[in-house]
């Protein structure tokens, strides 16, 4: 393990036991992550992101899930073979996580202040008012306003913006190394996903924390991210800097992808395009190239193997028979690249 | 709760201070009288059986609708009302002897009595039971306005000028009403001609009167405290605003829960008395009652007709005749074609020839009453001490007895004069006769006849038959004395009972021919006659004639059963070997 | 999501898209109940329950005529006679000698006619009461939804047995008797459903294009509603089952000689002390099997309909 | 907020006239009178109804019940003469409650207890049974319980089988009274967890590093029991007052047993005394419920305690 990784995760597969049989959410997947990086985790519900994020916290409810193979190493120790009581000492403290919903995410009938100092008393072993200060001093932090009024107020008292900030001081209290954004900013106002997008840059400036940030928005991606990995199925099919996914992504899907982000400077009418179809179902995930069905450019091969992994540079990588040698070219929609 | 605790001390007190000065005076033998005037036979051989612990009996009754003996009404009503107070006379262990109760003695002469009062009767609070008494409770009991149920009785015993009084139109004006009451109260024939002298004058000899001075309605009550307690609206309505005469008081009255009866110390025969307490609950679900008998929770109910089967072999069951006849009411003043086939004699008749009896009383009471041959029960007094009538009587009603085909027969006649189908006729009975009714509707569906059955509370039964809204109605009347006139009264034109349009001219003319009657023989040959003139006319069917099973633990001894009037008496019972 | 298998041709042959495609309509053209019945049919216990319910309808309709007995014939001869094949007196006689086996089916048939009917007249009331008092809004609604308070303020059982007793008691009096007393809940919850629904973009659509209310109320109000209103049904029908129970028990229950499982109940208790437990635990079995599958089925129902709530 | 009750309760009044009214109206529907007897001469019948001033026209007696009701007067029983409405209630209502409360004692927290076990145990063995008898509990009728109960245990001569007096014969009623409740607390239980459970601020809790047992008590506990807080004074309300079934079989001198006998005597004083007296209890309860949601769901605090 190299020392800047935070995190490595290798050839991960997850699964669920349900009533209608296995559902292969993971299905070996490779990443890492370096302290102090940004990376994105893109791809469509159902894709599997949110599932290796909370494999990564151990959030997944286990059973009926349970992990088949590979491990995960968050400096050097393996997450999938924790108790559950050594989790609970990550939890929180190394690993925090803040979730797409702010209207949800906090309970309604505690007050702020004591959601934020649970935490603080449990990892940092704070007395009551130590905890309360620095309660208040995270909610200044977070920016908003009369913070030591705030921590006696309920949940319902606020905007879904001012409530992603308060989750944002709740996960960032006892100074994780890893901060897991699961679509911190689907669920708010553009406006204010401006906002959040900045607040969480600035602090990952000042405390150093990693960020994992999961998202479908390729937007908030080019915005904050240093590196970007997309799913499909289960399954990591390419992964690279931003400018390599942007400019020199080799995969259809994520041609797809960044296709379906509006542009401003879009020549076609304004019409956005989709990919046609939806993603297969993981519970007998087909044994090809899972993107094969929806893919303008499938071939015989696409469905009946799944493609290796082709390096293109220390950081890019992708899986696509479109780079066997033997394979039709396929050019690249030209449309694609320039800013965003 | 507490002042009530106080009145008990009171009470005691004035028992201890009162009863020195009893003691003495029970023991004496009286010395005019044939009936036995000391306390009962059987008991004094016994005495010394009687447990040692305290004497409860746990029994159920209903919440009494009055406990006023001049309203009480329902059998609960008389239960209790027999076991607290004390008539003239009492029906004795036997459940029919009649003994003397607060009277000393009687001389009859003509149809006139003389009741001699014992001398050293007092109610509970100390006063003494005087013929007063007697005559106040009966003029209220006949006062128009307090609408007593059973007025009627006085004019049944035909007491002189008692109907007049009775039934007497009450004026508007308060003042005027009071006089014209009290004028016809002055000319009723009782007469309390001193503190121990009462008396009774009747306008012709009734067989039963004797034995209705032990009824209920013809009680004692004491003025002075019955006016001040509120009179007709206060009086017995708690534990401590009525008193006792009888072998019993009320200690504690919860209403719609349960009465506790404990011995009255005052009563005049109290030796006799052995049980210290009985508490009647008030349990309206008959499962629930046989689930406490069983469980020993109380120690005597009667079985319900749909337990008969499985307790009649048993040896704490014990089978009264309790005197009462079941039967169908065919409304003939009914509207519309169920109204013209109710007036057709052969439809009616068809109706009482058409259902078997036998099987009747063998599939729906486990064979328990008798098949209803006639209006009157089995068991009411005969011509004669050694048969009672309906054994007497075997045959004048054999034109009731089950025959199918003509029955069919007849009915397709009556469909032939009425002319129409025969439509479904309604059925009004109580929950309990659910299971009778439902033998007797397949009968009938069988005959032809469909019925329909709608199980009606007493209230709504009452009214639809007082409105004469019904078709026909399953009903039951219960001997109130031992005598046929009992039931043969209620069909006179003038009782206001049939309410099914029977009326006969020719009926009315024989009642009073049996009234006038001394002969007893001649008079039972004349109730023979009416009975047969009633059945003939198949608007009342009789259907069967109840007996029933009572279950009471052997450790219960000595409860005087009556089959008429009020159930039981407790005044010599006892526990033993428990 | 067949892929036409392998053909001869080689490995990087593209891949014909109407093939790759056809399935699609399938993902476009689920209708909502189509839908609910796939999320029903993953619920097991809804699967069991419209098994038992199914079980006992068919008995309830067939069970009568599998014998030769008759329900309200009696036979003196057997009298209480346990459950035996001798006969084919399956669930024993009672004490009129009549066939349980043909008289607990007859019985349910009533109860559940007497529950279905009872929903059925919860809804069509409630639905009109509802629909009118949340879509006109404002005055109407306040004093519709003032007279609901005021008719919930009564207790059930009362309106029920003063119902009963008023119209004499029957299967028709005890229907309209539970309905009174159970459509100001439908009617509550109908309102609730067109308030949400009133200002969803369809209706706001539709009402900008000068869409009739009567109109609106039948095709979009209603159909969009039968959801709850389906829910709300398989509660109210076990609850109506239940009044009827009750009201035989208290002797209000339908005439002799026709049974319901209440009354077969209620007259069940005398035989339970007299050896004859089976007359007693026959119907009841029946009446809770009925009762618990409505109640599984509507959970299951409710979660099919609703998949926020499903977990 | 004060103007609040004011409207509140003004509309409480309203509420109660017209549920006066209707009662009124439909108790004087019911065939018969109090006083059918068969041999009754029709002026004996006469005597009576003026008694109890039911000789006047049906406007009349409706406005002298009204101003007896608003002067706290209900009236006299019919059935049983002397016996004034009000006291009756009192006097019945002991017995309903004391069984009542009993029965909540024992049936809600372990229905929540229960509920909880098989919310966090979902999917095993523990949940199905608890599930399973949560839901046949509901489904078998309250008197088929009490007779079962009566006849295996009271028929053992363990406990009374049935009357009023000691504390054992509170037993049993409660027991068979609590079962349903103890089943529909169970599911409720069941369900509001689960639901909780799978909230987001669980997972929040969770990803705080948060034990166990904290976020089961401190946060999805708490949460779940709001729904349960507040449906409590109704079920409570309607639970000590009585319940006809279970008071017929066990022959309890309550509210419930008083019911039945003064709508099928037709003793309208009673029945309409009962009935007022209901719906006083349920609109107080629905009342408590609104204070109550203030109380347990800061949400709703803001707001001011209506929807």
């Amino acid at each position: 393990m190299t020392m800047s990784n935070l995190l490595e995760v290798k050839d991960l597969s997850f699964s669920f036991d349900t009533f209608q049989g296995e559902v292969e959410a993971i299905r070996g997947i490779n990443f890492e992550l370096k302290k102090g990086e940004v990376v994105a985790l893109v791809g469509e519900s159902g894709s599997g992101k949110s599932v290796t994020s909370q494999s990564i916290i151990g959030l997944n409810p286990m059973p009926p899930g349970r992990y088949k193979s590979g491990s995960i190493l968050f400096e050097g120790i393996d997450i999938t073979t924790q108790s559950e009581n050594n989790m609970q000492k990550i939890r929180g403290a190394e690993i925090s996580m803040i979730f797409q919903d702010p209207m949800t995410s906090l309970n309604p009938t505690m007050k702020i202040g004591r959601q934020i100092v649970e935490g603080l008393i449990k990892h940092q072993g704070l007395t009551k008012p130590e905890a309360k200060r620095r309660a208040t001093e995270m909610l200044g932090l977070v920016g908003l306003p009369n913070p030591d009024k705030l921590i006696f107020s309920y949940p319902h008292q606020f905007s879904g913006g001012m409530r992603q900030r308060v989750m944002i001081a709740i996960a960032l209290a006892c100074n994780p190394k890893l901060l897991i954004a699961d679509e911190p900013t689907t669920a708010l106002d553009v406006t204010i996903q401006a906002q959040i997008v900045e607040l969480m840059k600035d602090l990952q400036k000042k405390l150093e924390t990693s960020i994992m940030l999961i998202t479908h928005d390729l937007g908030v991606v080019a915005n904050i991210a240093q590196r970007v990995i997309i799913m499909y199925a289960g399954k990591i099919i390419e992964q690279g800097t931003l400018d390599e996914i942007f400019y020199k992504s080799r995969h259809p899907y994520t041609w797809g992808l960044l296709e379906s982000v509006p542009r401003l400077d879009s020549k076609e009418h304004g019409r956005l395009a989709s990919i046609p179809g939806t993603p297969p179902q993981l519970i007998h995930p087909p044994k090809g190239c899972p993107f094969a069905e929806r893919c303008e450019f499938a071939m015989k091969a696409c469905i009946e193997e799944y493609p290796d992994e082709t390096t293109l540079s220390s950081t890019h990588k992708v899986n696509c028979w479109l780079e066997d040698p033997a394979a039709p070219t396929v050019k690249r929609p030209v449309h694609l690249g320039g800013t965003i | 709760m507490k002042s009530r605790n106080k009145r008990m001390m009171m009470i005691l007190a004035m028992f201890i201070a009162v009863m020195v000065g009893l003691a003495a005076c029970s023991g004496e033998e009286s010395t005019t009288s044939q009936p036995s005037n000391t306390s009962n036979t059987g008991n004094d051989n016994n005495s010394d059986e009687v447990s040692g612990d305290e004497q409860v009996l746990n029994l159920t009754a209903g919440e009494p609708t009055a406990l006023n003996p001049g309203q009480a009404n329902y059998s609960q009503d008389q239960l209790i009302t027999n076991n607290i107070q004390e008539g003239l006379m009492r029906k004795g262990l036997d459940g029919a002897t009649l003994e003397y109760g607060l009277a000393e003695s009687y001389e009859v002469d003509g149809f006139t009595y003389t009741f001699k009062i014992k001398e050293d009767v007092i109610w509970s609070n100390g006063d003494p039971i005087t013929a007063h008494d007697f005559e106040f409770a009966w003029k209220e009991a006949m006062d128009p306005r307090n609408a007593s149920p059973y007025s009627w009785l006085f004019e049944l015993i035909a007491l002189e000028n008692a109907a007049e009084l009775a039934y007497m139109e009450v004026p508007e004006d308060e003042s005027e009403a009071e006089t014209n009451i009290q004028a016809a109260k002055d000319a009723v024939g009782i007469k309390a001609l001193d503190d121990t002298t009462l008396q009774v004058t009747l306008t012709r000899q009734h067989p039963a009167f004797l034995e209705l001075t032990a009824f209920p309605t013809f009680f004692p009550v004491n003025q002075a405290f019955y006016e001040q307690v509120g009179g007709l609206d206060g009086y017995a309505t708690e534990a401590d605003t009525m008193l006792y005469s009888g072998p019993f008081a009320i200690s504690e009255w919860s209403h719609d829960e349960k009465i506790v009866l404990v011995k009255n110390d005052k009563y005049w025969d109290k030796d006799a008395v052995k049980l210290d307490k009985i508490v009647f609950s008030d349990v309206a679900d008959e499962n629930t009652q046989v689930q406490l008998y069983s469980s020993n929770g109380v120690d005597a109910i009667r079985v319900p007709n749909d337990y008969v089967d499985q307790y009649k072999d048993s040896e704490e069951a014990t089978q009264y005749a309790r005197i009462q006849t079941w039967w169908f009411v065919l409304n003939m003043e009914a509207d519309g074609v169920e109204g013209e086939f109710l007036r057709n004699e052969k439809f009616r008749e068809a109706m009482a020839i058409g259902v078997n009896r036998e099987e009747l009383v063998n599939v729906a009471f486990g064979g328990l009453h008798v098949p209803g041959t006639g209006l009157i029960p089995p068991g009411l007094a005969g011509a004669t001490p050694d048969q009672d009538y309906r054994s007497a009587n075997p045959e004048h009603t054999d034109f009731l007895a089950y025959d199918f085909e003509r029955a069919q027969q007849l009915l397709e006649e009556a469909k032939a004069e009425v002319g129409q189908d025969l439509p479904t006729l309604g059925l009004s009975i109580y929950e309990r006769q659910s299971k009778e009714a439902q033998y007797l509707q397949e009968q009938y569906r069988k005959l032809g006849v469909n019925l329909e059955i709608t199980v009606t509370d007493s209230k709504i039964r009452k009214s639809l038959f007082n409105s004469r809204d019904y078709h026909i109605i399953y009903a039951g009347w219960f001997a109130d004395y031992d005598e046929p006139s009992t039931y043969l009264d209620l069909f006179s034109s003038t009782s206001g009972f049939p309410k099914n349009g029977f009326a006969m001219d020719e009926y009315d003319a024989l009642l009073e021919q049996t009234q006038n009657t001394t002969d007893k023989e001649e008079k039972y040959k004349l109730y023979a006659e009416m009975e047969s003139l009633v059945l003939s006319n198949f608007s009342f069917i009789p259907m069967s004639h109840d007996g029933f099973y009572s279950l009471q633990k052997s450790y219960v001894k000595d409860v005087a059963v009556h089959s008429t009037g009020p159930s039981r008496t407790y005044k010599w019972a006892y526990i033993s070997g428990k | 999501m067949s892929i036409n298998p392998s053909t001869p041709e080689g490995k990087f042959t593209p891949l014909n898209k109407e093939t790759l495609f056809a399935n699609e309509k399938d993902y476009k053209s689920v209708s909502f109940s189509q839908d609910v019945w796939r999320r029903l049919k993953k619920h097991k216990p809804a699967m069991v329950s419209i098994f038992v319910l199914i079980t006992i309808t068919l008995f309830v309709f067939v069970g009568p005529f599998m014998n030769e007995h008759d329900a309200t014939a009696q036979n003196y001869e057997v009298i209480k006679l346990k459950p035996t094949m001798e006969g084919s007196y399956w669930f024993g006689t009672d004490d009129l000698g009549r066939d349980m086996w043909t008289r607990t089916w007859d019985g349910a048939k009533v109860s559940l006619l007497i529950g279905v009917i009872a929903a059925l007249l919860d809804v069509v009331f409630g639905i009109v009461y509802g629909v009118i008092s949340g879509y006109f809004g404002g005055r109407t609604d306040f004093i519709m939804m003032r007279f609901i308070e005021i008719i919930v303020g009564i207790p059930n059982i009362i309106i029920t047995i003063l119902l009963v007793i008023i119209l004499e008691p029957g299967i028709t009096a005890i229907i309209i008797a539970i309905a009174v007393s159970g459509w100001a809940g439908m009617a509550r919850l109908v309102r609730g459903q067109v308030l949400s629904l009133k200002n969803r973009e369809f209706i706001l659509a539709a009402r900008s294009l000068g869409t009739k209310p009567a109109k609106m109320m039948r095709v979009h109000l209603i159909p969009n509603m039968v959801g709850p209103v389906l829910v709300n049904i398989s509660f109210t029908i076990p609850y109506a089952i239940f009044a009827e129970a009750v009201l035989s028990f208290i002797g209000l229950g339908v005439p002799v000689p026709d049974a319901s499982l209440g009354t077969l109940i209620n007259d069940g208790r005398k035989f339970l002390l007299t050896g004859s437990p089976y007359l007693l635990f026959i119907p009841a079995t029946i009446l809770t099997l009925i009762v618990t599958a409505f109640s599984i089925f509507g959970d299951g129902l409710r979660d099919a309909v609703d998949p926020r709530l499903r977990k | 907020m004060g103007k609040y009750l004011l409207r509140r309760f003004a509309f409480m009044i309203i509420t109660l006239w017209v549920i006066i009214t209707i009662s009124f109206f439909f108790m004087k529907l019911l065939p018969g009178t109090p006083f059918d007897d068969e041999r009754i001469p029709e002026a004996v019948l006469e005597n009576m109804m003026a008694q109890y001033g039911l000789d006047k026209s049906i406007p009349e007696q409706y406005v002298l019940y009204l101003t007896n009701v608003v002067q706290g007067d209900f009236g006299v029983s019919y059935r049983i003469k002397n016996r004034d409405v009000t006291t009756i209630i009192a006097e019945k209502f002991a017995p309903s409650a004391i069984i009542g409360i009993h029965a909540l004692i024992i049936s809600v927290p372990l229905g929540i207890i229960l509920g909880m076990i098989a919310a966090l145990r979902r999917g095993t063995a523990i949940d199905y049974a608890a599930v399973g008898f949560a839901v046949i509990g509901f489904a078998i009728p309250s008197f088929v319980v009490a007779v079962a109960l009566q006849y295996l245990i009271a028929g053992n001569g363990l406990l009374p089988s049935a009357l009023w007096g000691t504390y054992k014969h509170v037993i049993l009623p409660s027991i068979a009274l609590a079962l349903s409740m103890f089943a529909y607390y169970a599911r409720m239980m069941r369900s509001e967890m689960l639901e909780v459970l799978g909230q987001d601020y669980i997972k929040t809790a969770k990803s705080k590093g948060l034990s166990r047992p904290v976020i089961i008590f401190k946060h999805a506990f708490r949460n779940s029991l709001i729904p349960i807080i507040t449906s409590l004074p109704v079920v409570i309300l309607f639970t000590i007052s009585g319940s006809l079934v279970i008071e017929q079989i066990y022959s309890i001198p309550g509210l419930g047993t008083e019911l039945v006998k003064s709508v099928l005597s037709r003793d309208y004083t009673v029945s309409m005394g009962l009935t007022l007296f209901y719906a006083v209890m349920y609109i107080v309860a629905l009342f408590i419920v609104d204070i109550l949601y203030s109380v347990v769901d800061p949400r709703i605090r803001v707001a001011g305690g209506s929807e």
